[in-house]
Formats: C-alpha cells, structure tokens, sequence
C-alpha cells in the first residue's frame, strides 16, 4: 500500500486537461487525501500543451512533487516533455489504434508501463465521444484502487444539467477505465493507504486571499483582468454581492486603485488585485495612498516579467518594486504569504495593518500560489480579529467638537483618528499634497518634518502575526535557507532530503513580512550561519534586501529560478550542492 | 442651514480675477441654496489651480492626484452612497490626462457630478498648450502655434452616454449655478464643462472672448443627436444644458443591498465562514 | 512585389475561426495591393490576442504593451515620416486602457493607421467584459449582466477630429480590405474599427449577429454631424467609411524640416555648439 | 576689496522677484565672477513669498551660499525670514515712506545696515513705476562698485523691443540706485575684485541637459509638463524644430515615454523628461523599454514626494524608484550629474550608453540642479563622442542577408546588431514579451534563460566616464561622505571649513552612476572609514545602497534633509559635529 501519488495530465490547451486534472484532484481530496497542484499553461487560448500536475500524499504536503507515477497523455508532447521525470514503475496511459501493454525505460533507464489504450474508439461505442478522459481517469483512479463511487457522485454534480444520458454515459466511461485496467496491468495496482479523517478545503492561493478578504470585511474591489490575478475578482464578483458588496471590473488598473483608495475614504475596507503591468501602472496612485494615508489593500499576482514578460508563468520578481516602487518616500507593508492557508489569514491581516496604520499594504502572491490548488486545514476563523484602528464612529467625531476636522492629527504613534466623509462635525480634507494637521496645503519645513515623521515612523514596528516562518535547528545548523511565496514545500522538502543525505545541516526561514523587515527578530538567527536564499528572479532580489539590513555580504548567495517555472527539489538540491562543494 | 461661511474653507490662493473663483462660488451657492450641509458632500479634485477647490470649498475634500479625479471620486460614492459626490479639476486634468476616465465615467453613469474648470490651458504649470487650447495657440511649448485640435468634452459624453450633460461660463454666475443645482440633482453622471478665464497665462480666451461668442441654450435637446449637432455647429461655444436624461444610475442597476460600511472590529463572522467554506469542500 | 508569403510571420496561435484570422489577411492584402514591400511598413500592437498580429503579418512589428500602441505608433511616425505605420490591437487594448491616447491620436492627426480588432470582450484574459460589451451583456465579472453601456469609438473619433472614420467587418473581407487600403492611403490619422468576432468566448456579438444586423453604407457623410447621426441611428451597427476629410496631418503642420535619422558617430558638431551656446553668455 | 558677494532679493509671486535675481546675476556673470543661485517659490502663480539667492565669487564656486550681503526686500516677510542669515555688516535695501539708514542687529547680534528708500515714488517720478527693482538692483551694484554699464547695456537688451523711452528711464532709475548709495552709505561700498577672463556659460541643470541632449544628437523630446521638469520641454521646444528635429507635449507621461520608445525604435535618439509623478506613471513602459531593447533616455527631475508632494521644493527621494521600479527585471543605467557641467557631458552620454547597451538610461537630477543657474566653464565638445553602438546602416543589414532579421541574436557582449524599420532586409519583430532571438514570442525555458541573461548581463559593466567624483585625501580621511546631485558645492564646502576647523578629516565622493553602482572602483575607497551619506530625503537611500553592496553596516550613517529646501553649509557641519560627539 502506498500513501502516496503524483499523477500528472497533459495535452493541447482546450482538449479539458484542467478539468481532466481538477476532477481527479478532487477525487483524490474527496478520499482524505491532501492534495498540492500545479497547471503549466501558454499565452494563447487555445493549443500550445498544457498539463496539470497533482501530489497526493496521507499527510500534509506543500508541493506537487517532482516525479510522476501514473501520466495521462492526451498529446504526443505530453510524454516527450515529461519522460524524464517519470518514477520507476510509473504508468504512462495514451491514445491508440489498439489496446497493449508495454514495458519501456526513461532516459535515466527506470522502467515504465505504457498503457495504451483506443480512448476515442471506446468513448464513442459508449456513445459519448467526450467522455474519452473519463476513461482515463478511471484508469488513473482504478491504478490506486480509489473508490468508484467517489468518481461517479462527482461526475452526478458535474452533469446534473446535462440529463440522465450524459451522466450515464460518463459514469460508464469511468468504468470502462476500472474494467481496462484490471483486465490489462492489474500487476501495477497499488492500492492508497485510508486516510484519517480531516476536516479541510481545496483551494487556490487567489481564491483563499479572495475569501480571507471577504471574511476580514472587505465589501469592494477594483480591478482589471490580468493572468494570474483575475480570479480574485472573478471569486469576489461572485459572492460579494451576497454580502452587501461590489466588484468592479473598471477601464484599467490606475481607475483600479483609485476606485479602492476613494470607497476606502469613504469607510469601506477596499481592495484592488493585479499582477506585474498593473502593478507598474498603479505605481502614482499608491504614493497618494501613502501620503494621503488612505487604507488600501493591493494584491499582486506575481508572474514572468518584466514587462509584458511571461504571462502565464511563474515568477517572484516584483520584490523590489514592492518595496521602492513610487517617488518619494511613503509609508507601506509588504506581506508576503508562503502557504494557501496563510494567504487566507494574511489577507485578513493586511486590512488591519492597512486601517491600523492607515497605509497602503501590498500583499505578493506569485502564479504558483496563486492559481494552484491545495488541501489546506479549514482556516480558524478566531485567528484573525478584524481592527478597524482609529476609525471614529460618528459619536466619537462629535466629541472633538471642530469646525473642520484635523484628519492629520499629530499623535504619539503617528497615527491619526479617522472619520468618515458623511459624518457630522467631521467634515475634513485629504490631499496628495504635503499638508498640514488640517489637511490643507502647507509648505512650511517645519510641518513638512512632522509630517514625514509621523508617515514614515508610524509604520516602523509594523508586524504581522507571523512574519516569516522558522524551521530547522537555528543553533546547529550551518546552513539557513531564506526564501519567500510558494517555494516553502520545495524547499521543505530540499531541506529534508539534504539533511537525509547529510549533506547539510540546513535551517529554514520563510519570511512573510518583506518591508518593514523584521530584521530585529531576524537577525539573531541570520547569525554566523551560511545563507542561501532561494528565489525566483535573476538578481537575487531577497538576497539584496537582507544584505541591505545585515553585513552578511561575505557568506550570503542565493540560488535562483527565472525560466518561468518553479523550482523543483532536484534541482534546489543539486544547486545546494554545487554550492557547497564550490565552497570546499 | 449652511451659510457661506460654513462652506469657506482654505484661504484661495488663485490669481485675482481668475475664473475659478466664480466656480468654487457656485459650488459653494448651489449647496446652499439646496439645503444640504458641508458634510453631506465630499469634492474630489484632481491637481491644477483648479484642483484647489476641493480644500476653498469647504465640504469633504480629497486633493487627490492629477487626472484621478473621477475615478477616485466613483469610489468614494461606491462606498458611501448616500454621500453627494462632486468631481472637479482643470481641463489639463480631466480632458488631457484623465480623458479616459472621464469618457469610462460617462458610459458607467455613477450618480456624481463632475465639474470641469476649462481655461484652455495648464494654469499650474505656467501657461503650456492644454488639450483644450485651440488649434494655433502660442505658448511656451507651441511657439509655431498649437498644431492639434482641441478635445470636444461636451460631444464626447454625449456621444459615449452621459446623462446630464451642461456647459457654462464662470462670467454668468447665475446660469452656471442653476446649471451647477441640476447637476448636483440629477441622479447619475452629470457632466459640466465651465470656461473659466486664466487671466495670467491664456490671452485669448478671456472673459470678453466667451462673453462675445457663447450661444445660451434654455432647454436641453431631445435627442443626443440633435444635441451633437448643435454644439458642432457653434463650434462648442454654447452654454446650457444640453442634454438630461432619466435612467437608473449604476447602482441602482446593480441592484445589491449595499452594506459596504458594517464591518467592526471585532470577530469574523463564523456563519459566513462555514456558508462560503462549502464551495471548497 | 510582395507576395502574401513575403508577408507572413511568426505561425498564428488564435483559435480557428476567430475574426482577428481575416484582418490579419485584410493588412497583408492591403499592402500586397497598394504595392509595398515589408520593409515600407511597421506594425504597432498591443497585448491581447489581437495584439498579436505585430508577430503575424511580416512588416516592422512591435508588440508593445497594453493599452500603448497608439502613442507608441505616433512616436514611431514622428521618428521616421517616411515609414507607412499602422497600429493595431483589441477594444479592451484600445477603448479600453488606451481610450485616452485614441482620442488624443484622433484630434493630433499623426498620419498613421488604427485598425480596432473589436470582439466586444477580452479575449486573451478569457472572456471578461470589455467596454464594447453590449449592455447586459454575462461575463464571469458581470455575472448579473454587464451595467455600463458601452464606449461609442466611432462617434468618439469623429466628434474628437480625426480625419478618416471607418467600420467594417471580419466577415466581409472584400469591404474591410478595401477600406483598410483607403485607410492606409489616407493621410492623416484614420480609425478603422472592424468587428471581429471572438468564437470563443463571445457567444452573443458572432458572425450571424452581425451578418444580420449590419448597415453599409457605400459613401462617406459630408458632414461629421452627419455621419454621427447615421452611427447613432444604427446604434452602431454599420459599416463602410464614414467620414473622411483631407487636412495637413500633424507633420506637414509642424513644418519643420525633419532631420531626425542623420546623427551619427564621432564629434558633436562645433560649430552648431557655439551657434547655441551665445544664449547662455 | 571683496571677492565674494552673497545678495538675495525677495518678495511675492508675481513681483519680479525672478527677473530682478535674473538680471542681477546676469550682471555679476558678465562681470566675470562665478556664479551660484537659488530660487524658492511656492506653488502657486501669484501671492506666497519666493525668494532669489546669488552667491559670486571671483573663482568658481558650486554652491550659492548660507549667508547674505546685500538683501533686497520686496515684501515685509524677506526681511524675517532671513535676518537670522544675514553676514555682518550686510545691507537691506527695503521700500519706505523716506530714504533713511539705520543699523540694527541680527538675532546674533551682528550688524546689519537697513537702508530704507521711497523705490515706488522715485520710480513714478522717473515716469516709470516698473523700474523700482531697478533702482535696487542700482543700489545693489553700486555697493559692490559693479560698473554702471554692463546694468544698462543689458537693459538695452531687455527692453529693445520697447522703445527708447522704456530704455531711458530704467537706465536712469539704475542711476539713481548708483547715486543713493554713494549719497547715503558710502561707507558700506565693498568693491569687487576685478576678474580674469574667462569663457564660461551661466545655465541650468534643466538647460545643460537639453543642450548636452540636442548636442548628442537628440531629435525627439515628448513630454508632459510638470516642475521642475518642464524648462527642458520648453528650452528644447524653442531648439530642436532649427535642427530638424521637434518636441511634442503629448497628453501625459504615458504617452511621453511611449512616443519616445517609438521614435527612438524608428531611429531617433529620444527622451523624455519628467519628474516624481510622471516617473511613477512612466514605470511600466521602463520595463518595455528594457525588455525591447529600445535605447530611450528619461530625465527625472526630483522635487519633494511622496505623490503631489511639495511639487516646487527640492528633494532627492526617487533614488530607490528609479534604480528598482518595474515588475521584474530589466537592463538599466541610472546616472545622477553632480553638477551643471556634469548634467550636460551626462545627457550626452547617456544617449551613447542608451544605444550601445539598448536599455533606457535614467539621468536624476534633481530641483536643485534643475532650475537655478550657475557659472561654468563652457563645455568641450570634445569630452563626449556620439556613439550609436551596434546601429546598423542599411548596407550593413544587407549582409545578414536574412528573411526576417533576428532583432534579438545572441551575441557575446549580449548586445545584438540593430537594423532600422523601413530598411531593406530588415524586418524585424521588437516586443514586451519575452521573445526569441526573432522576437517572436517563446515560453520556452531555456530561450528564457538565454534572454535573461543577455539582457541582465550586458548592462553589468557599463560605466559612464566619471561615475563618482572623489576628493580629499583616501589614505588618511577618517570620515567619507557620500552625495549625490547638487548637494556636490555644499558637501565640498562643509569639508573645507570641517577640515579648516580640525573636527575631521574628511573626504568625499559624489556618486554620479548610480546603477550599475561601480562596486569595484567604489570598494576600496570604503575601506575603513567612518561613511556618513549626505542625502536629502528621509530613508538614507543612498546609505541603503551602500549597504546592499557592502558591509559597512556598522561604520555608516546619513545626514539626510527633507523639509523641501537644500542643506546649508552650516547644518552639515553642524550635524556632522553632532554624529562625531555622539560617538565618542
Ligand atoms: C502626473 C502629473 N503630471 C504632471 C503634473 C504637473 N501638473 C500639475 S497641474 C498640471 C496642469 C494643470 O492644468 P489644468 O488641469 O488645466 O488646471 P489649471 O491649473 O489650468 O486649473 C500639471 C501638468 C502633476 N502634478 N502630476
Ligand atoms: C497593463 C496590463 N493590464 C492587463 C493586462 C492583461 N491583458 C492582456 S490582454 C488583455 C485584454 C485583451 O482584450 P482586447 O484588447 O479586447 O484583445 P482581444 O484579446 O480581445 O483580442 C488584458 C486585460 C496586461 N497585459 N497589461
Ligand atoms: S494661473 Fe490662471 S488658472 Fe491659475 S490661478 Fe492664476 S488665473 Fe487662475
Ligand atoms: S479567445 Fe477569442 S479573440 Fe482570442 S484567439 Fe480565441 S476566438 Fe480569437
Ligand atoms: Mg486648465
Ligand atoms: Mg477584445
């Protein structure tokens, strides 16, 4: 009995490999088991080969994995492309003229099953020519002994609108599948561990920031569509309406967050996503965020740049400008979420940082989190408590009893009570101009050093529940790995495998809050060690922000990805290697 | 009931004469003379000498960006809708860099009012072309004379769907304010286009200028086209509304129950959780 | 002369059927029929899938980024007045995101080309609303039907001063190429808006919906009031050149004698230095 | 006999406080002393104080100076606000009822003579009530014993196309300044030093710019307005249409930037100027620039952020933006002229490096440098040659001899062989996507790699002739300061009195190639000693650079001024003082 799987889909974009994948995946969590996956797709909407890549695993797994056990082909690429990444023993099923069973060798000369099978043919003496991947699927279910009914009830759900024949037909496809494989390779069945029973969810890093919004109050986006981030306005076109809120698909991404900065100056908590060009564009209007200090969440969806770049592929290559982007100097939080689930709360999060400090916060996922699916542990909603921060009710605005109200208030902690246009007694101004305690404009250096201050300090000691992630023994270990987003399960694993190997004894710090860096709680453990950030971008962006906080120049690299995909274990552990025998 | 001075706010640093002070006055009358209170509005500028107004009138005000005016100010009604929303800046502002905002405004039909202060020129920035300048103006920049043709900003939201639709001249404070009350009134995106001399930079386009060649229409047209044709025909030089429509504004055809301001600090809301939970399930 | 297989590019990746396939064919015709060669020609596009047809058709191409062409193109004219430049990509691209460089572009009157691969939808970003979009219109973001009305880009560009005006169709490849030659020929800035269904992901604007409801109209207006009229009786349901005006472009205006290519290596010319340097003394 | 004169006129916008500062400058110019000013102004047309500094020296001096001699007061404020800087025994010329002399005394306590004179009435009697700020301007010169007829033949200037009459009356209002002070205060007149000859220019940072542009061969400027920019869209909107090429104010900094790319894909040399907020807009057509491989230049001209900011108020807070801005990662050369001689061999030079290594060049400067003008030597044509880098002539592209032209080919130094469009065999494909050597789009990952690679790469040695200018002596300094921009005169001042007084020994480099920082060139002179930035923002970005690339964590620190205007001598060495106290 094995506990785990890595099955893997691929074909011409359009021909149903993302459903294909999808089902199978939720067939998989449907069991108990936990899921991680990843879609490789193009530019183009139709043609050009896709695949869909799932792990499966008895007990928490943070990566789609490196191999595969069991490969649908639904084209001729799909083998070629991913031959050498098969696992000893794996079945390969294809389409063909007849059905056999053959027994080949990877280039690395690990034996594998080839099943092929008259997918089409079978398909349509079933009467139904589309359902020909539910065969495939069956046999895919059937090489692990899932239970047929778990299938079946899904392909009920799936078809309800289509009619009896439909789901008939499909089941029976599924079936056919059972049946093929039994009669053929019934020698490589081998049967999935039972679960234990867990209470948890499938979802994407976009849909989990999407619904941690939601939940943390937020009733507003705008956006405009861009891969990989349109799906959190998709998600919240959907469901906000229930709740009372909006999403607006507006002209392009400056109308984006102007639209968010103004229904957040209007009491909303207000969000816009995008990915790198939106970014780009929303870069003047987060410095009027900034200075005017209206709370606003901004999602990037990192993929390939720069520039119009790599649309469809993974990359973490916006850190920078996250962090620097705009003129002049503003107050900001950067977060940057490493697991499905923490996108969840870090969403939450970053609308109390974002009206506790009155600031922008800008939350980095990349494609890899955020168009994947996941098993994630239900989320725990008592984690995150909503903070409105200073925010008046219109009793409390009374109470300061002003004409026009101070909206730049110098306080102890920089931060100012806030009330809302609407409110009596608090009629007030909010400018993009430097300004003094009533809003209007002042040029007067001595209100201009105030006001900087207050801006610029009251963020300092900003910090998330979690800022970055620890693991590892920080005392014994010679080597910290740092990185950042989805490369936490990769280099968990990396990590393990080296330590397995004993090729290092290597720690882990996954950082979540990028700016203001924690270096404090940092440094401590940046300490003595060799550090290797693993990132994917060129230049080593996380590389250069630690440098810029700690003198670790002399025993700092960073090992990096920029081809468009993400990191895999093997090539995380062959570069470590290289690394420390360069060293040597 | 608001007085004036409830309504003053920061003292105006314009050049005396200019045109803009005329309109923070008629801003200033009309909320007045309608009977609403300074926090019943927020003013949202964008940048210019123009976008000053929204700290000289004193309402709610947000100085936001230049050219961000409209969108900023959609958002802000997004969010608040009982708020009473007025867009205002220059003509480099709102029909040069913010040309697309504003003709996205018109088709998306917001219940706002945006106020354009048209002097033909960059005022803030000393004098250059504006989208607005006629063909063959001289400034610093077009030395040879302008070689473009201006924008027509009354044509293009009428063309792109606008629902209110007015043009005035800040010399005729009575007809610009009556037009300034309907505006605030109509519900939906009310556009008003108001010549506002620069009495420093722009030499052509002065007080006499639009006083020798507007054309007063007392009665919006019926139809856009017929609008269209009029405006062309006095080559933009009229004042008026030119067209007013009743349509259910965006929100009203979104049709949600808005309850976009109720969040509270405290816990999320464990029910809502589990009902949006299901779907990943 | 150029044949069509001198002007192919990079293979096409569009899905079979979609309306971007025949203006592609449409631009390489043109330049096939008015006979120049490749080389005569750059093509500026934007992001989307029609921003594709920069690495399609085998001129010059630069597939810029969203929203861009139009400004892009201008500069390009500007560097290099004897170029033929045409600019192309999709509504969202153009009257979307770039709505504000297409109205300064109609009113500067660069002699170029913009050709609008209209499908009323994003289609490389899969089938969200654009603002061509039909009012009421279902989309994944406007699940409750789409509650804008949509841009009006021909009345926009003829009531902004462009020159040349023209609509056609993907599915009348005979009447789109000649109007694009017409298009090419003009000189001045010339709009062509073509509607090119998206098999797609449009299930609403396809080839039958247009087939059926399409207007031509064989001769341009004589008057912009005119032609606004007509677009706005068919509700913008037609085709055919509809307005077109000749006017000195933007660069004959300048008259300037352009020498913009003959910098080369080597000295900085002295004696053009001290010819500028006398003001600073 | 002096060799240093420190004068300033003040009063409101609108006043002639600008063309008095001008005139008088330009008097003291052809004199032949050098030359520094400044102006503050507010942001606004008429009304709000504003002011006009000059300092001249008999040699060349960068900086205009803490103090004042002569201070002409054309409003009550001018004398407030600037008492507290006045040098012993300078004179205020203000308007009065009567002509009259009174000593009074600075809040130190040093003498300062107030010569009050009835301006509005001599002039009106003179028959011109314009002509009052030349009566002052007359008594200014006269105390510095400046001959009558440099004043009056610049008059002749000015005024030509007025009339005689014009001419005749400010030319006797001068004289009549000339015969109040030799009538009244006599004993104030402090001669000038009578020069040497010399052939020097009076420009500013904006006009060196433009003009070392149209020198390097730039034809094509587009541009939107905004200060402290807009003098370089003006001045060469007035001087490029006589050379062929134009300048065209477009509709904003989008469309600035993307004009330029375009005429410069077409063969230009092109830029476009900007400052703060045009910069932020421009930030995702950079990234095109930078992945197309289009040469293009933009000019920021800083001026205080964040966002509107204090838009006529100096600052140097964009320094992180411009180095860091763009989704991803792009090929970029940041330069920042130290001086107004630097900012025009500069802007010719980044037109070279912009073609020879296909990327956009950012020159800062910053409000500073930009507006006021300065005495320099003139320029030698000589310095900077024009090089197109790999521009290929159409008999060149003809021996590619290739269908489509691979626009992209892999080369050695990265740098690929560019064709033009509309030359025979040239066709080529230029794109934001990432693209084979064709251009055509590719996904694939080792062509991503490949690209990458190049286009990072081929920057990483680029160096402009002087990337930092040093001073002092590196072996025994104890104390480096590090500036950039025009903070170059103060920070050379505050040494020479620092090292006068014995507080340190210190010396100086002023960076003028900010990315790719020259590390190699810049390491060994960091060694060591204590390094303090010199900056004039809130973060210390320059410091943060540093560190980036070196460890000098625990030895360095920053002055840094924020308040809108440029440092002081004064407050450098006295914030110097204070670190070093500190410290001990
Ligand atoms: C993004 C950006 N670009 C440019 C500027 C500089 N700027 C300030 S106001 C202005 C133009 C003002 O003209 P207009 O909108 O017509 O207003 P007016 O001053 O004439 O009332 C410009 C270009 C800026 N603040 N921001
Ligand atoms: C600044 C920016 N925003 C968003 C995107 C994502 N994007 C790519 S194409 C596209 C829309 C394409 O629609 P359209 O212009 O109508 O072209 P079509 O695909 O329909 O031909 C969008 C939003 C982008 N590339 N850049
Ligand atoms: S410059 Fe013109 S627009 Fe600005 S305040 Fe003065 S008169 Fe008014
Ligand atoms: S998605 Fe639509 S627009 Fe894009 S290629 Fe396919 S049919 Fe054409
Ligand atoms: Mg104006
Ligand atoms: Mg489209």
């Amino acid at each position: 009995m094995r506990n785990t799987i890595e099955w893997m889909v691929g074909g011409q974009q359009g021909e149903g490999v993302d459903s294909t994948g999808e089902l199978f995946a939720k067939t998989l969590v449907r069991y108990g088991y936990s899921v991680s996956t990843y879609k490789q797709f193009m530019s183009r909407i139709k043609g050009g080969h896709t695949n869909y890549k799932i792990k499966a695993t008895d007990e928490r797994n943070y990566y789609s994995g490196d191999g595969i056990d069991i490969l649908l082909c639904l084209d001729k690429e799909t083998l070629t492309n991913h031959e050498d990444v098969l696992n000893a023993n794996a079945v390969v099923i294809q389409e063909g003229k007849e059905t056999k069973v053959e027994t080949e060798n990877t280039p690395e000369g690990k034996p594998f099953t080839v099943f092929t099978v008259p997918l089409k043919k079978i398909a349509k003496d079933l009467g139904n020519p589309m359902a020909k991947n539910m065969i495939a699927l069956g046999i895919s279910a059937s090489l692990v002994k899932l239970p047929i009914d778990i299938l079946h009830s899904f392909i009920e759900e799936i078809f309800a609108k289509k009619g009896e024949e439909v789901i008939s037909s499909n089941k029976q496809a599924v079936l056919k599948g059972f049946e093929l494989t039994n009669e053929h390779i019934s020698n490589q069945i081998n049967e999935l561990k039972t679960p234990s029973e867990k209470d948890h969810l499938f979802i994407s890093g976009n849909e989990a920031t999407a619904f941690g919004s939601l939940m943390a109050g937020c009733r507003f986006l705008s956006a405009y569509p861009i891969t990989p981030a349109s799906e959190i306005m998709e998600w919240l076109s959907q469901e906000l309406p229930k709740v009372g809120g909006t999403v607006m698909q507006v002209e392009d991404e400056i109308a984006g967050i102007c639209f968010a900065v103004g229904a957040s100056y209007s009491g909303v908590r207000a969000m816009t996503s995008t990915s790198g060009p939106g970014l780009s564009l929303k870069t003047e209007a987060l410095g009027m965020a900034g200075i005017s200090e209206v709370p606003i969440v901004i999602v990037n969806s990192q993929r390939g740049g720069p520039s119009t770049g790599l649309p469809t592929k993974h990359e973490q290559s916006d850190i920078q400008h996250m962090i620097y982007g705009t003129h002049g100097e503003i107050p900001r939080i950067v977060l940057s979420p490493a697991t499905i689930e923490d996108a969840f709360y870090m969403a939450a999060e970053s609308f109390n940082l974002a009206e506790v400090y009155q600031c922008p916060v800008l939350v980095a996922l990349d494609l890899g989190l955020s168009m994947n699916k996941m098993t994630v542990p239900s989320f725990d909603t008592k984690r995150v408590k909503i903070n409105r921060g200073k925010l008046l009710t219109q009793e409390e605005v009374k109470e300061f009893d002003e004409t026009h109200f101070k909206r730049y208030r110098l306080t102890d902690d920089g931060i100012s009570p806030r009330p809302l246009p609407g409110m009596e007694h608090g009629v007030h101004t909010t400018s993009s101009n430097e300004h003094d305690e009533s809003g209007y404009i002042s040029e007067d250096p001595e209100n201009r050093i105030n006001m900087m201050k207050k801006r610029l300090e009251k963020v300092r000691h900003a910090m998330v529940q979690e800022p970055f992630k620890v693991s590892g023994d920080m005392d014994t270990s010679d080597i910290l790995f740092v990185g950042m987003g989805s490369t936490y399960g990769m280099i968990q694993e990396s990590i393990k495998q080296l330590n397995e190997e004993g090729v290092v004894n290597a720690s882990h710090i996954h950082l979540q809050q990028l700016y203001p860096l924690p270096i404090d709680e940092l440094d401590p453990l940046l300490q003595g060690k060799r550090i290797v950030t693993v990132e994917n971008n060129y230049n080593g962006q996380l590389l250069q922000l630690l440098k810029q906080y700690a003198p670790i120049h002399d025993r700092a690299s960073s090992i990096t990805q920029y081809d468009g995909n993400p990191f895999t274990v093997k090539s995380i552990v062959k570069q470590v290697k290289e690394l420390i025998s360069w060293q040597h | 009931m608001a007085t004036l001075k409830d309504l003053r706010g920061d003292q105006p640093t314009w050049c005396p004469g200019c045109g803009h002070f005329s309109i923070m006055a008629g801003i200033q009358k009309s909320i007045i003379q309608l009977g609403y209170e300074p926090h019943d509005f927020a003013i949202i500028s964008g940048i210019g000498c123009s976008g000053k107004v929204s700290e000289y009138v004193r309402t709610n005000g947000f100085h936001t960006i230049h050219g961000r005016s409209v969108p900023v100010a959609q958002g802000v009604k997004m969010g608040n809708p009982d708020l009473k929303v007025i867009a205002s800046g220059g003509d480099g502002d709102g029909y040069g860099i913010g040309l697309g905002h504003f003709v996205h405004a018109a088709r998306r039909n917001i219940d706002m009012s945006y106020i354009v202060m048209d002097n033909n020129i960059y005022g803030l920035t000393k004098g250059q072309t504006s989208p607005r300048s006629e063909h063959g103006f001289v400034t610093k920049t077009t030395k040879g004379g302008n070689k473009e043709y201006p924008v027509d900003p009354v044509s293009t939201s009428i063309a792109n769907g606008a629902t209110f639709v007015a043009q005035a001249f800040a010399g005729d404070i009575k007809q610009m304010t009556e037009i300034i009350e309907k505006a605030i009134e109509h519900k939906g995106f009310s556009h008003v286009n108001i010549y506002s001399p620069c009495v420093t930079f722009n030499k052509i386009n002065t007080y006499e200028f639009y006083k020798e060649r507007l054309t007063k229409f007392d009665e919006p047209f019926d139809t856009r086209e017929e609008a269209l044709s009029a405006v062309r025909a006095h080559d933009g030089l009229v004042t008026g509304i030119l067209y007013n429509e009743k349509r259910d504004d965006y929100q009203e055809k979104l049709g949600i129950d808005f309850d976009m301001q109720s969040c509270v600090s405290g816990d999320m809301d464990e029910e809502l959780f589990h009902k949006f939970k299901k779907q990943f399930q």
